[in-house]
């Protein structure tokens, strides 16, 4: 029998597959549909200090193989989110990570902060990549200097695992994924969504308020597996590869180019049940594969 | 709240763009109450990628009933589909129309907004005084009118805005009439965004419980992708799929 | 009835509708399909002077709603490719457009002389942004400096009307685009395809023997379409867009933020008789939208 | 060459992963010959986004039959097809196997690809000698011997990899025997490329004439995309679509 398990050189996952941020709720939607103890890990849509409100609608659209999103980050706050954590912590061993975001530095390290000091919350995951918060799309994630300042700043005030996740809407994920590891980015998580545009030809407007948003789903699959594997060659600190995952085999192409671990995020919007899926279908690739351990085939992509 | 693979067991084109499907879908039907909704994968292939949501017409286990307008894409797709093919349906979900036992209720349906209403009066109607007010634009837009003949109900009144069948004119030229001489204590209301507007200012403090079904673009379903979202009265966002689909007429803002 | 011209300022086109360089062919292969009179133009897939065999296959895989090629610009040389366009310039009236490659700066500028001194040939097109030439993707248009060098050399050599074609992989198109016009482009085109990958995990090696590919079709619609807008808001000559168009109103959609005209591609492999499909919607909506003219939307997006 | 909207006529499933289509497609079986080949939008929606190339097994205005094995998404999704679907079809595309007529052609068939090769022998059999060798893993990968057996054949190889059908053995174990015994004048080939590879090197200098009919990943099927290119011999690039499908043995640069 294939042995899923994970190393992240700080903690070890029973499997790869993390259900991404804003996509999974708070975990608790999907109680109904799947014991939530059989998933490596659960990310917590993204949390700001203060409850926002989010966009305007319409905040999501559909597009080829693809969606849009202008959630904006609709939240109750980090109070509120404490308790729901708690709620959650009761139904589920599975680790949960906090998905922290900040409109500015200091934001960042304050969430950053609570959250890491919550015995129920295993990791953190820092949102520097959402282009959902500025008009345009801006995000530190875009630029290495700011990253590096940012990710200095948090580590300071967490004692857990900081996870840095990063944003393909820049001119070089490589060298932001530098900057983070260096200033003590325990892993690196990519991608965020894709910068896109979608326009309402009867209004002559963009479909969106914030005129911008971010493209997910299988449609940015290849996209988001090249920017991973380059990470990958220049990282030395784990990845988590996520972009267009939906099926077991994608999971395993992400492990192919050098991923330690994944996250499926639009999948779960179409078909919730989609990680139970995904896990049945990594073990039977792997018996048809051959595969033991996924360290067989971690980064063995040969060119 | 499941994903059931159901069987398509009778599909009919109604006229125009309306289709009626008879799906079994028995986990489905089992839990199904007046005014949940389900999400509908329109097509074996993942174009498109997410599910369409749609009303119940009706839900006696085994079977729930989908009636559809054909609108874009996916609307199109499904109306593809046969007898013997199989359908994942995502549901019930949302919540549902308060039974209200005893109370005189006025059903106010436009278009396709028939949907949760049939279900509340087949579901409901046989125990108490039950009033459907259903409008359409032509006569071709108000297709279930024979199966509505069927239901159990006090009072039927029909609107069309070209006079093609009932009375001409929009539904809610009749409201005010109906509501007073009818003794109205409360109303259910599902139909366009434009129409319910109306409704909630005709309706205005004269006392009344009224609820509304509305609709919005949604991503998931059940929660979890904050897409489906309306602007409260009170200037906050609700989610339609699961804070909804039906609220307080008053609870909400209507663009007017 | 609506009126598709479209005035590029050096030439006017009857429709906005350009078949897209290396997804028609030579223009001969649609001959079977329709009447190639109904275009607005025709691109050539892309010429380098010497005849060249291209990549081994395989060239083109589908992803979800696109496809990824590394076709390596197979051709049969700019001599033999003169025969070709003299013989379908007696089949149509279409303007002819030649899609220049070059290994180097001065191989662009031969080539685009060769093809700017045939009277068949209309305008050129520099394909400065192909990723399936250099491994990893490498592109002159990735680099605005380099980009204002070779589009200045090439102006000296040609007397035709000279498109310079912008690739989306660069830190920056808009700094790309803006050195391209003031180098002497007389028009932009964007966007060439999105480097991406696809990996085979029984080999456990890349799919493409040059490990990244090009995406292009439907997918792609989001990326390119904030791409032209943000091109548009800058050039001041006229930017053609494409990017994943399928229909009419993606052609209008294209409008709305500022093209002139578009190209269409992918979708020309698995609809041959798109293109007349995708004129006569666009007729149909204008009618609906009660638009008269192209000019009444154009770059009409209100934000 | 046209871009045909077919209507499913018939639609079987021959167990294991085998379907047959009778579709009617006029236009498109006006002209079909054998060693032609259609591509196949599988599913009204656009996932997938390409068609797909498949053989025609036989063509009687107004009709014509396409016979597949199901193996990924694409296929799969065609299985779902069903008579009175319509189904949009390019065709017929690609070259011809030569007709040869007054030689002795033996056809080489190795599980699908007796598409092509059932085609000729439905069209040139009853006018001069054909001899089939037909080969599969197992019985369930032949299901079309019924249907051969109404085929004009001189001769008729059957071989299994089980001996479930026919002899025990990969079908290249019996051609030289049949080549020479039956005063063999030409080949037609298709199969696997590990078959076509072990016919050429078997079949090299014996001064027949010899055509393989290929397979390769596929764009467009009308040569705008240069995608579906082999090696020759010669060391150039063919494309499969309009260079062929159909290609002199010796021409193509086999691996072995
Ligand atoms: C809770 C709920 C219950 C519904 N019940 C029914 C029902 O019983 N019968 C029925 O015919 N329709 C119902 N609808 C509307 C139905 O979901 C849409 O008509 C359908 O999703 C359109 O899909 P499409 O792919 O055909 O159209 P698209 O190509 O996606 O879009 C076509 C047009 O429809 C609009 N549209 C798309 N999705 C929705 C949506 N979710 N709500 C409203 N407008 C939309 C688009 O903005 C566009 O203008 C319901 C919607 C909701 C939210
Ligand atoms: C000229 C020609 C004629 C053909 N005739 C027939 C026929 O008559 N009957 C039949 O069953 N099949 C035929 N094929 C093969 C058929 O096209 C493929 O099996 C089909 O495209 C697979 O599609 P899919 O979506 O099911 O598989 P995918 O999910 O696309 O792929 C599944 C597997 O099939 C392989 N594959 C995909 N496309 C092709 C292809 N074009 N050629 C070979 N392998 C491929 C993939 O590499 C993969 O390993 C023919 C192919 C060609 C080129
Ligand atoms: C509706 C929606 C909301 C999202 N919200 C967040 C968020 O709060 N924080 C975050 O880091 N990423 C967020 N993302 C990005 C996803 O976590 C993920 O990076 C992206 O969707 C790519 O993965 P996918 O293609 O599997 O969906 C969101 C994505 C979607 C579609
Ligand atoms: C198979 C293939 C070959 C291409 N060859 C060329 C080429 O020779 N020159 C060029 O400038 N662009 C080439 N392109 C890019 C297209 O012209 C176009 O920029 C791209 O496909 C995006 O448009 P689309 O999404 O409509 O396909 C090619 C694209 C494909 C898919
Ligand atoms: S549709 Fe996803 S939260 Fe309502
Ligand atoms: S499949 Fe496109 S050229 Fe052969």
């Amino acid at each position: 029998m294939a042995d899923l398990t994970v190393d992240l050189g700080f903690r070890t996952l029973k499997n790869p597959v993390i259900t991404a941020s804003g996509t999974f709720g708070y975990g608790e939607e999907f109680l109904p549909f799947f014991d939530l103890d059989i998933l490596g890990a659960i990310i917590m849509k993204g949390i700001f200090r203060e409850p926002r409100p989010g966009n305007p609608p319409p905040r999501l659209v559909e597009t080829p193989a693809g969606v849009l999103n202008s959630i904006g980050l609709a939240g109750p706050g980090s109070e509120k989110l404490q308790e729901i954590i708690r709620r959650l912590h009761t139904r589920t061993n599975t680790p949960i990570i906090v998905n922290v975001c900040g409109e500015d530095d200091r934001e960042f390290a304050e969430v950053a902060a609570v959250f890491s000091a919550m015995d129920e919350v295993a990791m953190l995951e820092l949102n520097i990549s959402c282009p959902n918060i500025k008009k345009g799309g801006a995000c530190p994630a875009q630029d290495a200097d700011h990253t590096a300042r940012l990710v200095r700043q948090v580590k300071k005030v967490v004692g857990k695992p900081l996870i840095v996740k990063l944003s393909p809407n820049t001119a070089d994920i490589v060298e932001v994924a530098q900057a983070a590891q260096d200033a003590g980015a325990d892993a690196l998580s990519l991608v965020n969504t894709f910068l896109g545009l979608a326009v309402d030809l009867e209004k002559r407007k963009p479909v969106f308020a914030n005129v911008y948003a971010g493209l997910s789903g299988p449609a940015v699959k290849p996209l988001a597996l090249r920017l991973v594997r380059e990470v990958c060659r220049r990282s030395y600190v784990p990845v988590i590869g996520m972009g267009g995952i939906s099926s077991g085999r994608d999971v395993l192409d992400y492990i192919l180019v050098g991923a330690a671990a994944v996250q499926i995020g639009t999948v779960n919007f179409y078909e919730p049940g989609a990680a139970v899926r995904i896990i049945g279908e990594i073990e039977t690739e792997m018996d048809k594969l051959q595969i033991k351990n996924l360290s067989e085939i971690r980064g063995k992509l040969q060119t | 709240m499941q994903d059931e693979r159901g069987l398509i067991e009778e599909a009919h084109s109604l006229g125009g763009d309306y289709f009626l499907l008879k799906i079994a879908a028995p986990r489905i039907a089992a839990t199904a109450k007046p005014g949940n909704f389900v999400m509908v994968r329109v097509s074996p292939s993942r174009d498109p990628l997410l599910r369409r949501p749609l009303g119940l017409l009706e839900s006696r286990p085994p079977y729930i009933w989908l009636y559809y307008q054909v609108l874009g894409h996916g609307t199109k797709l499904l109306s593809g589909l046969r007898p013997g093919d199989g359908l994942d349906i995502l549901g019930p979900l949302g919540n549902t129309f308060p039974e209200l036992p005893g109370k005189r209720v006025l059903l106010v349906a436009g278009g396709r907004g028939i949907v949760p209403l049939f279900h509340y009066a087949r579901a409901y109607g046989e125990h108490r005084p039950l009033l459907l007010l259903y409008g359409g634009r032509r006569r071709a837009d108000l297709p279930l009118l024979e199966r509505i003949k069927t239901l159990c109900l006090q009072g039927l009144f029909i609107f069309s805005e070209d006079g093609s069948l009932g009375q001409m004119g929009l539904l809610t030229d009749g409201l005010e009439k109906i509501v007073r001489e009818e003794r109205v204590d409360a109303t259910m209301s599902c139909g366009p965004e434009a129409m319910l507007a109306r409704v909630a200012l005709l309706l205005k403090s004269r006392g009344l419980e009224n609820r509304a079904s509305l609709e919005a673009l949604m991503g998931c379903g059940f929660g979890a992708c904050h897409s489906c979202v309306v602007l409260a009265a009170d200037g906050s966002y609700r989610k339609v799929c699961d804070e909804g689909p039906v609220f307080p007429l008053e609870e909400i803002q209507w663009r007017t």
